[in-house]
């Protein structure tokens, strides 16, 4: 067995074990190569699961690679873990999640001046559910907490990083007769 | 008071001759509630009885004792005193800012659109969070074979140092920072409700009749809030003879 | 994808999520097949993990089959475990053996609740390490396992019994005062 096929084979065992995703300096210290090597090694490795319709895939989420279950296999695995990993948020939580992830840092009261509504109890069942977090103060009289999205928020989304939100831009140029219509929609 | 004078009146009457010095701000009241207002200064940063103590020496100076801006005055203290109870209250789900301030039309214009972007991510998002959830990660950590591997977690650890790390795990989160707030437990809605029950009732009655079974200032001044709100919707009548005398107060609504 | 691909890919999530052998008629029922048929993707699937030579390998043990790292990765899984993990996990362990001391007897999932993270693989270190064992199962649906400290976790504190742990109740008083000062600093 060559080198490259045994750093492969050590990496499959790291990601295997580890329960939250691995950066690539941590797996590059780890396999004593370099970063730009690893990554290579883990897209090869995802395309390797991809390209055997295997029961499990390789994805970059919040900053490091992580092995999950295929999507596919989901039924089965909720059936024997009787458990779904799915959460269900109200509305009101998703406009506010999607309010946090690309305002933030952001106050509380920024957030109720955006929704219209008041939004307090809505942002701590979203800290409690571990998808936004307090992450400073603003230097401003009263120094109101801010807040923001933690790793745990990409991760269930299954995003590498906060860029990879889908771009907000075009939709706040769109005429408000468009607003009104989805506003509608979404009531 | 009275009802000429009302909120409602076509021409605002003239609070600019009223001047304020506070940290946060030197200059005409009237520039004061606009830029608190328009959120530039933030209400909590405003002591609105020093603001009121000063409004009361002005009007004993003054040479006109105005009725109309002693009226704008209140009513805008009121609003003030609201955004800020709505600010310190916790859970307060009733009052908003933008309710009592009224917006520009521009404003919810641009507010309208970012809120139809920011629910149109919200779709994505909650899709997103779907698809993901079909996902399972493996929670195991390394098989039991590697166990020996990690540290000794009881080295140099006494019985102390686990009670207090137990301390810190299981002790209940605390619900809010209320260090810089007293509590308040009186809301508007109950003090609207025993001003409307007692009115209902007698269809009149004094300031001083209506506060009769209030046990605290604070409960006194939401109470008086409850009568500017209910005044503003038109329910009731004030009438107030002499500076600092009896405030009367008559029931215009339906009879409860 | 046809019926024993799409019963491939599930089996295989199923092992990954699976910490300990799965019986093959666990197995047999997750997947609604014949118990020779599970017996034959399994040594397919160990099969395939041989030929690519991946840093899994699943294997028949004793009970039932176990997917579970190749053993030429164990020298890099074992430095992993003993580099990057080690702070991390005495934190977490002593956290989760202090739950377990005071809450006894507990669930893995209302430990996982009161830390708010995924406590399973910290859990059963303690358990490996014979400070925490099973001590029954909870009467609720899924009969989950029930954990207590064992007598050796008295030995090792040199306790004759729980009733000589330190009491909880002052230290959570005076934890709240040295929050609120904490509060207030922040503030």
């Amino acid at each position: 067995m060559n080198d490259r096929a045994s750093s492969l084979r050590s990496l499959e065992a790291l990601l295997f074990i580890s329960d939250e995703p691995v950066t690539l300096a941590v797996l590059a210290q780890a396999l004593g190569a370099e970063r730009s090597e690893v990554d290579a090694w883990c897209q090869e490795l995802a395309r390797g699961y991809e390209e055997r319709e295997a029961g499990l895939t390789l994805r970059n989420v919040a900053g490091g690679w992580r092995l999950t279950t295929h999507p596919e296999a989901a039924p089965v695995v909720e059936q024997f873990v009787l458990a779904s990993r799915h959460i269900r948020l109200t509305k009101a939580a998703l406009e506010t999640l999607s309010i946090v992830a690309y305002k933030q840092p952001v106050t509380r009261h920024q957030i109720s001046g955006i929704r219209g509504v008041n939004s307090e109890g809505v942002l701590r069942a979203l800290v409690d559910r571990g998808l936004v977090a307090e992450v400073g103060r603003e230097e401003t009289p009263g120094r109101p907490v801010l807040y923001g999205t933690t790793p745990e928020f990409l991760e269930r989304l299954g995003l590498p990083s906060l860029s990879a939100l889908p771009a907000l831009a075009p939709l706040l140029r769109a005429g408000a007769g468009d607003a009104e219509a989805e506003t509608a929609d979404t009531d | 008071m009275t009802s000429t004078a009302g909120p409602g009146s076509a021409e605002r009457p003239d609070g600019g001759a009223f001047a304020v010095e506070l940290p946060v701000f030197t200059g005409p009241f009237r520039v004061l509630a606009d830029l608190i207002l328009e959120q530039k200064i933030d209400v909590c940063d405003v002591s609105i009885a020093k603001v009121t103590d000063g409004f009361l020496a002005h009007s004993k100076e003054a040479e006109s004792w105005s009725l109309e801006e002693a009226t704008w005055f209140l009513a805008v203290c009121a609003i003030m005193l609201e955004l800020k109870v709505g600010r310190l209250m916790p859970r307060h789900e009733v009052v908003d800012d933008e309710d009592l301030l009224g917006v520009s039309p521009d404003l919810v214009y641009a507010r309208s659109i970012e809120l139809a972007a920011f629910r149109t991510v919200a779709l994505e998002i909650a899709r997103g969070l779907d698809e993901e959830g079909l996902r399972f990660t493996r929670e195991a950590g390394p098989p039991a074979e590697f166990a020996h591997l990690y540290p000794d977690v009881l080295e140099d650890v006494n019985a102390d140092d686990l009670a207090r790390i137990a301390a810190v795990v299981l002790r209940p989160p605390p619900l809010l920072d209320l260090s810089h707030v007293t509590p308040i437990r009186y809301t508007m809605a109950e003090a609207v409700e025993a001003v409307r029950d007692h009115l209902g009732r007698l269809g009149q009655a004094s300031f001083r009749d209506l506060v009769a079974d209030c046990d605290e200032r604070i409960q006194i001044v939401v109470r008086f809030l409850a009568l500017l709100e209910l005044y503003r919707e038109g329910m009731v009548d004030l009438a107030q003879a002499a500076t600092f005398g009896e405030i009367d107060v008559r029931w215009e609504g339906e009879a409860a």
